[in-house]
């Protein structure tokens, strides 16, 4: 089992991992019992709970459950933009490259956190949730994957190389697909993919913060769920006061390296030979 | 590192507050609005009694009817009673360094009697006001629609300068409403993040020794409560009931009764869908553990004799003549009632309980702020609605969208359940709550659902028109014993509201319902 | 038996020390200069809450139901199971808190009847504006109201109470009774029960055609508190104590009808029990912190000259000593007691610390008695001088600063009747909601500050509900 | 390379197009909103002025009118009032109370940035500290922010807006976004292997035997991609802006951004979305300008002294 496997190996593991906890995630979080109030993993299995004796693992898994799906959706958008944008690189269509090229520069030169609040301020409160905010954000980061697998491409030799396996005698298909997309543009594109899969959890975590510090219903979940973001507040106080919640910060930023995890071994796993 | 943290704060603090003019204080949230005829929330009935003076209020501590515009010595009753004749203080100022003048009473007055001004305070005073005349700069004559043997009761209002108007149609988008001018003890602006006061000196009428104060909005509890240990913040307004007793023990900080007539309930969407049924209401109010809810959210200890929280079957806290103590509050989960209503209102179950073949599910909003008093109460309800059968969905609601949407009846298309607060002063008027609404007629202006039964109407028109004080009473307490059959709200408790000030903030007198009225008194001192 | 007084002092004791952890020891450096003590040891040493603190001293009455009850505030419980001198003194406490709700029923119904008078008011009325215009000492205005009460029954009811208004004030050779009242025998109070009648007592005509209106009459309270004085005098002496000592605990707490007979009564009082000891259950969770504390109260309630009064005890009066201290210009500083009385418990709580040499989670709630002592007294001087408002402020401090074990239900009911004079019944409302498990004729009180509450409710003209 | 100008073209269009657009987006938006755009600011349950308010924000006469207008106004630097945060009061006034703020933000967080981009550009740190900046990459500006909100809440909770604790304030925030998100990791690892693939070049290797530095070689040819990358980092410090001035209670054009999409402020919205495009559409066109420079600079012919002309033969 070589290095690559392995990078495999852990980013399946990690990413079922944050799929099973999404799958078991109740669909409230269960009721205060004081008496078990901040008791440590070892005190209550397997995560231990949180300041009204609440079980960490409901935040795990119903953060689980808000972040997983979008954030791979993302992932996979922006790898798919920036294989369009490898093989756009590759066929001759200069009005198409250059408007795809203006497009992107619109797209690119948008501060991004604008979008998102004007997009969440639009969405119904029924609609809430992180999906549509993730769609925004992989256009908001396709540009830059473009960009990139259109580099790897130009330096593959764009139209040249085509024209050249085309002479080998190899058909459409498996030189776009097999040869560029495969063979050649994997790397970058798994890499880009992986990196947007990472943002929306953080932008996630992030904008579920902002409301819960803001007292407001959170953009990207129902007041259902609970976001990893309310273990960073209660860990905060821990921080902050002294408060007995270390723990709880540690599982939330253990859960935010989950994605982490995911995100660099895809990447790593990507990597040319 | 958090005991480094802790030290680090503790000089600094103490530098702060070895030099200490500004007095920091939370609040629940930032004022709405801080023109004083568009209040809706207790927090701006609190800035504004900063900001403004109202031409007649009660001492807070003795309750004797005074006012610090009015010369009292040369107020004169006239035309048999209807009309008062006021005469202004000398050397009182604006904020803005101009003169305060009769012009101003009357230009109060005129703003609250234009019908185009939509205020509903106003309204209240368009019952009694007839007019005001301006006989003199320092001269009013107010004229009131029927002889009262009390007529300064009716002028408790706050007084606007005409300067800073130009019609008597005011409007509450304007500049003035985060930028007031007013007479009060304390001038300022609101900010982003604050409200800003700065004592106003250069007038006759007040000296307050405070020479400044902050109001910022509440953080997490925990959070308020380590601020204002290490003397980084001075006060906090509602301390959460789960923090107190860990307070009252403090030699530092020193806990403060406010007294406030406050209620907490669940109002019902009656307009549609299962809870237009009243069994269906009624078997939510069956299926809610109050004492669990009261237990988990407000940390209620069975052992305290001064508990701050207190079940209510009614519109109106326990210790009101408006109580009806016949309506029993529902104190725990009677399944097998609630069951056999659902059953009676043609609900089936199967699992979860379903209305015309959808299973039920209930969104339920909560006015966020509440949520610092009382710890996830909207998830524990929500639980508790599952456990019986009901899916739900809940959600905040900011106390902006409370206070724009939620009270005046905008969001029943969006939520089935809401839960929130009312507090009250010395009037306990619920009218306005509970009566079918009514643009034209000023009626049902706080009904959150738009509620609307005729016999409770009746009952409200009952109290509204009621001859004798027992004709307000039995018809409040009838009103009481209908709305806790016909349950447009579930009512939860009453919770008294406590605060917390640091012990070096001197001579406090917190007045009922508007809290700062003795500010002028309080002052810092370096000692504890 | 002890285990209330323990439970919750450890209930307590455990806050404090939660409450004292999280405290930031900021105060060095803003602290002004240390000031000197406010009492030397030796006075420290004299009050019943530095006694407190040891162990054996406290045994006299930890053992007692009747004490454990008071510590918890548990008055009903209290007055079951008091014995011996313990007896005397909760059947004067609830004859006090008794004598303190007929001031606020007085008073509620002078208002409603009175300044708050409406067009619904019909001449019976008049029978109870009588009564409690009698209670409060406008005789005059009680005689010209009982002359022309029309209706018969209440003519007959308002007889009783013109002998006390020729005699221009109470006296004890007045007898008096609720004509719906019934009072029970005086016997040993723990078998004692006096039931409270159903309320409303009977219902008057109002001027609208037809229609009656319920009320209460301050008379039952009255006599209930007359009740609970005589089984006090009775328990006194059968337990071998001197009767007069309960005047001395009532005079703070009396209506203004017996002012003037309990003056008269004052002096030869005052020099009898001079040098008589007092029984410790007079101090043990009072208002008084040592026994010339009591006599120094009881003068000050009937001296003209209440500065010179506060001068003659400051030597042996430990409350008079503080509170001379805090008069400016022959007026009482509300500041200055504030931070006597905080500075008294601070104070007793690192003396009872250093006699002990440990520190018992319940020490800061017996210091905390020293502070409301201080706040209490300061209450009865400021009035004393006339100065109203000051009153008020230090009644609210009192009020907040209590501890749960140091709240005191005679004090906050003469809280309520102040109130209830201002023509401020909501406080009072609370509190007498708060007290009907313990004190059930608190119902009678209740019912005409509802009225009052309803009268000023509807012609405030300000809104009702804000959220 | 004989279309070089377009892309440079591109970005110089895209930015004159920004600041039109984003406006025109958000006018789209107010009208897209269920009911009449006046109710944001008057609902109709508790206002009574909603004519004359929609005449006096200039909403009475549809979305084109509106747009004109307030494209007209903001030109002369005349951005309208805030609709909801603070009623009433100027946009430019509340822009000027928190552009500072951010600017001053912002600043300080490029400090470690640029630190960084340098020492990339030298070739350091040394790849033995990668993991390091690794893992400094992958912190979200959310958890640092907590961590920069912890210290500063619990000392300056009151006195945060002034003095000292403004300043310890808007350290800890400049700190977490020049480190967060890959900030500061990024632009050492992006310079580092950006000069590191340009030194392998052919023509590096030349003028190093020719006894040039290569980093005066090297540079001409990374000015384009280094001002774009620098570009990215700032539009990026501007998002991270608003999450951090929120957290960390800076009284930021962020925050204000934020507090005005909360409460439906267009008039807010509106101008923070346009400076925001404006700052964007500033770096775009510095951007375009670099790469026209790099491009004619690349462009013009060497001068060739006569023994490198001797050497060559």
């Amino acid at each position: 089992m070589n290095r690559r496997h392995l990078y495999i190996a852990l980013a399946g593991f990690c990413f079922v991992t944050l799929l099973a906890l999404a799958w078991s995630a109740p669909d409230l979080p269960s009721t205060i019992d004081r008496s078990q109030r901040s008791l440590k993993p070892w005190e209550y299995w397997p995560l231990g709970t949180d300041m009204n004796g609440r079980p960490l693992i409901e935040y795990a898994s119903q953060g689980a459950r808000v972040i997983a799906i979008p954030s791979f959706l993302a992932g996979i958008l922006v790898a798919f933009f920036g294989m369009m944008g490898g093989l756009l690189r590759c066929v001759e269509w200069p009005t198409i490259q250059t408007m795809v090229q203006f497009i992107g520069e619109i797209v690119g030169a948008l501060p991004r956190m604008v979008v998102i609040l004007v997009v969440a301020l639009l969405l119904p409160t029924e609609w809430r949730s992180l999906m549509p905010l993730a769609v925004v954000w992989a256009i908001l980061c396709a540009p830059g994957a473009i960009d990139e697998a259109g580099a790897v491409a130009a330096r593959l030799g764009g139209t040249r190389f085509v024209e050249a396996l085309k002479a080998h005698g190899f058909g459409a298909w498996r030189i776009y697909m097999h040869h560029i997309v495969v063979l050649n543009l994997r790397p970058v594109l798994v890499r880009q993919g992986a990196e947007a899969m990472m943002t929306v959890a953080f932008l996630e975590v992030a904008l579920s913060y902002l409301a819960v510090v803001e007292d407001q219903s959170s953009f990207t979940h129902s007041d259902n769920l609970r976001s990893w973001a309310d273990l960073l507040k209660e860990g905060y106080l821990w921080l902050a006061l002294g408060i007995d919640s270390g723990h709880v910060l540690f599982v939330g930023l253990g859960l935010l390296g989950l994605v982490v995890l995911t995100a660099t071994a895809l990447g790593k796993a990507a990597e040319a030979r | 590192m958090k005991k480094s943290w802790m030290l680090g704060g503790l000089l600094l603090t103490s530098a702060v507050l070895g030099t200490a003019v500004e007095v920091q204080f939370y609040d629940e949230s930032l004022p709405i609005t801080l023109n004083p005829l568009f209040a809706t929330t207790m927090v701006d009935n609190r800035a504004h009694e900063l900001y403004f003076d109202r031409l007649y209020y009660n001492n807070p501590t003795d309750n004797s009817l005074t006012s610090r515009l009015i010369d009292e010595s040369q107020t004169k009753i006239e035309d048999a009673g209807k009309s008062l004749r006021l005469t202004i203080k000398d050397g009182i100022n604006w904020h803005n360094g101009k003169k305060f003048t009769a012009n101003d009473i009357c230009f109060t007055i005129d703003a609250m009697l234009n019908v185009r001004t939509p205020s509903p305070i106003a309204h209240y005073y368009r019952e009694h006001l007839a007019s005001c005349t301006v006989e003199k700069s320092n001269v009013a004559k107010v004229t009131f629609k029927r002889v009262y043997h009390n007529p300064r009761e009716r002028l408790k209002f706050f007084v606007l300068p005409k300067s800073e108007f130009s019609s008597t149609a005011v409007q509450p988008d304007t500049e003035f409403a985060n930028q007031p001018v007013g007479t009060g003890p304390m001038k300022g602006r609101m900010g982003t993040l604050a409200a800003r006061f700065e004592a106003h000196t250069k007038t006759s009428h007040h000296s307050p020794k405070i020479g400044a104060m902050k109001m910022s909005q509440a953080q997490d509890p925990a959070v308020q409560i380590s601020t204002l240990r290490n003397g980084a913040m001075h006060g906090i307004v509602s301390v959460p009931p789960i923090y107190r007793p860990e307070l009252q023990t403090e030699s530092e900080v020193q806990l403060r009764s406010y007294d406030l007539r406050s209620w907490w309930f669940i109002a019902l969407n009656t307009t549609s869908g299962p809870l237009a049924s009243k069994e269906v209401r009624q078997a939510l109010n069956y299926s809610l553990d109050r004492s669990e809810l009261r237990e988990k959210s407000i940390g209620f200890d069975k052992n305290d004799k001064e508990s701050p929280c207190e079940f209510i079957s009614g519109p109106f806290v326990q210790s009101s003549a408006y109580y009806n103590h016949e309506v029993p509050p529902v104190e725990f989960t009677d399944k097998r009632k609630a069951e056999a209503l659902l059953n009676a209102a043609g609900l089936e179950k199967n699992g979860l309980w379903f209305h015309e073949g959808k299973p039920v599910a209930l969104r339920i909003g909560m006015d966020a702020k509440l949520g610092k008093e009382a710890t996830d109460l909207l998830t524990q309800i929500a639980n508790q609605l599952s456990e019986a059968g009901f899916t739900t969905r809940i959600s905040k609601i900011s106390s902006d969208d409370w206070n724009r949407k939620a009270i005046t009846g905008q969001l029943t298309k969006e939520y089935d359940m809401l839960i929130g607060k009312w507090s009250f002063g010395i009037n306990e008027d619920v009218n306005d709550l509970f009566q079918t609404r009514s643009e034209t007629k000023f009626q049902g202006r706080h009904n959150i659902f738009n509620y609307s039964n005729p016999e409770v109407d009746s009952t409200l028109v009952e109290y509204e028109k009621a001859r004798t004080t027992d004709g307000a009473k039995n018809a409040y307490h009838k009103l009481h014993s209908q709305l806790a059959d016909d349950l447009p709200y579930l009512f939860l408790w009453k919770l008294d509201t406590k605060s917390a000030w640091r012990a070096e903030v001197k001579d406090i007198t917190i007045s009922p319902y508007y809290y700062f009225t003795d500010i002028n008194r309080w002052y810092v001192s370096k000692s504890k | 038996m002890m285990y209330g007084l323990v439970s919750s002092s450890l209930l307590f004791g455990w806050l404090g020390g939660l409450g004292c952890t999280g405290t930031s020891s900021n105060s060095e450096e803003v602290k002004e200069p240390t000031q000197a003590a406010l009492l030397p040891q030796e006075d420290l040493e004299r009050l019943w809450v530095f006694k407190a603190a040891d162990a054996e001293w406290r045994g006299t009455f930890e053992g007692n139901p009747g004490w454990t009850s008071l510590f918890n505030r548990d008055y009903e419980g209290a007055l079951s199971g008091a014995s011996g001198s313990g007896d005397v003194r909760m059947q004067s406490e609830f004859a006090s808190i008794y004598r303190q709700a007929t001031q606020m029923h007085s008073h509620a119904t002078n208002h409603i009847y009175d300044t708050d008078r409406q067009e619904e008011d019909g001449n019976d009325t008049l029978y109870l504006r009588g009564v409690a215009r009698t209670i409060l000492a406008d005789y005059e205005g009680a005689n010209s109201d009982f002359t022309v009460v029309e209706d018969e029954k209440l003519k007959g009811m308002s007889l009783q109470w013109k002998s006390v208004l020729e005699g221009k004030g109470w006296t004890t050779e007045h007898v008096l009774e609720g004509n719906f009242v019934n009072v029970p025998p005086l016997t040993s109070s723990a078998k004692a029960k006096f039931r409270p009648e159903s309320v409303p007592h009977f219902t008057i005509n109002t001027t609208v055609e037809g229609v009656t209106a319920g009320v209460t009459d301050g008379t039952e309270l009255w006599v209930r508190s007359r009740w609970h004085e005589a089984m006090a005098r009775e328990m006194a002496t059968q337990s071998g104590m001197d009767p007069r000592w309960v005047d001395v605990f009532m005079a703070p707490w009396v209506v203004p009808m017996e002012k003037a007979y309990a003056k008269e009564q004052s002096s030869s009082i005052l020099k009898s029990l001079k040098d008589q000891p007092l029984d410790e259950a007079w101090l043990f969770l009072s208002r008084n912190l040592v026994p010339e504390d009591a006599l120094f109260l009881y003068e000050l309630q009937f001296s003209e000259q209440p500065v010179e009064v506060l001068n003659t005890w400051s030597t042996t009066s430990v409350l008079a000593k503080i509170l001379s201290g805090c008069i400016l210009e022959g007026v009482l500083d509300v500041p200055k007691v504030l931070d006597a009385a905080g500075k008294l418990e601070l104070e007793v709580l690192e003396g009872m610390k250093v006699s002990q040499g440990k520190e018992e989670p319940f020490y800061p709630l017996f210091a905390d008695f020293a502070e409301q002592s201080v706040l209490i007294a300061g209450v009865m001087v400021a009035e004393k001088l006339g100065q109203r408002e000051d009153s008020g402020r230090l009644r609210l401090n009192a009020r907040d600063l209590a501890l749960q074990n140091s709240k005191d239900a005679l004090f906050l009911t003469s809280f309520a009747a102040w109130d209830v004079e201002n023509r401020y019944p909501l406080r009072a409302q609370d509190m007498v909601h708060k007290y009907s498990g313990d004190f059930p004729a608190f119902k009678v009180a209740g019912h005409p500050l509802g009225t009052l509450q309803i009268r000023l409710g509807r012609s405030a003209g300000v809104p009702g509900a804000a959220n | 390379m004989k279309y070089w100008w377009i892309q440079p073209s591109a970005r110089a269009l895209v930015a004159v197009a920004l600041p039109l657009l984003v406006p025109a987006l958000i006018t789209a938006l107010i009208w897209s909103l269920p009911g009449n755009p006046a109710e944001i600011i008057c609902p109709p349950s508790i206002c009574t002025g909603g004519e004359e308010l929609a005449a006096r924000w200039h909403l009475d006469q549809g979305p084109w009118a509106f747009y004109g207008h307030w494209m007209s106004s903001a030109l002369q630097l005349d951005f309208g009032d805030s609709w909801r945060v603070l009623t009433g009061r100027p946009v430019i006034e509340l822009m000027a109370q928190t552009i500072p703020n951010t600017l001053i933000l912002i600043g300080f967080a490029l400090i470690p940035i640029t630190v960084g981009s340098v020492l990339g550009a030298f070739q350091q740190p040394s790849k033995r500290w990668d993991s390091v900046l690794v893992f400094l990459s992958v912190l979200p500006v959310v958890v640092l922010a907590l961590l920069a909100a912890a210290i500063v809440e619990l000392n300056f909770a009151g006195s945060g807006d002034d003095g000292l604790g403004y300043w310890v304030r808007m350290m800890a925030a400049a700190l977490t976004l020049g480190i967060a998100d890959g900030a500061l990791s990024g632009s050492i690892l992006g310079n580092r292997s950006m000069f590191e693939q340009e030194n392998q070049q052919r023509y590096v290797g030349i003028s190093i035997l020719r006894g040039e530095s290569n980093f005066s070689n090297t540079l001409p040819n990374l000015a384009g991609a280094l001002v774009g990358q620098y570009r990215s980092r700032i539009v990026q410090l501007l998002s991270g802006a608003v999450i951090v001035e929120v957290i960390v209670r800076v009284d930021g054009f962020g925050a204000l951004l934020w507090r005005g999409t909360l409460m439906q402020d267009f008039g807010v919205v509106l101008a923070a979305a346009t400076v925001f495009a404006c700052l964007s559409s500033g770096l775009l066109f510095f951007q375009a300008l670099v790469e026209v420079l790099q491009n004619l600079h690349q462009r013009r012919a060497p001068k060739l002294t006569l023994e490198s002309t001797e050497v060559v033969r």
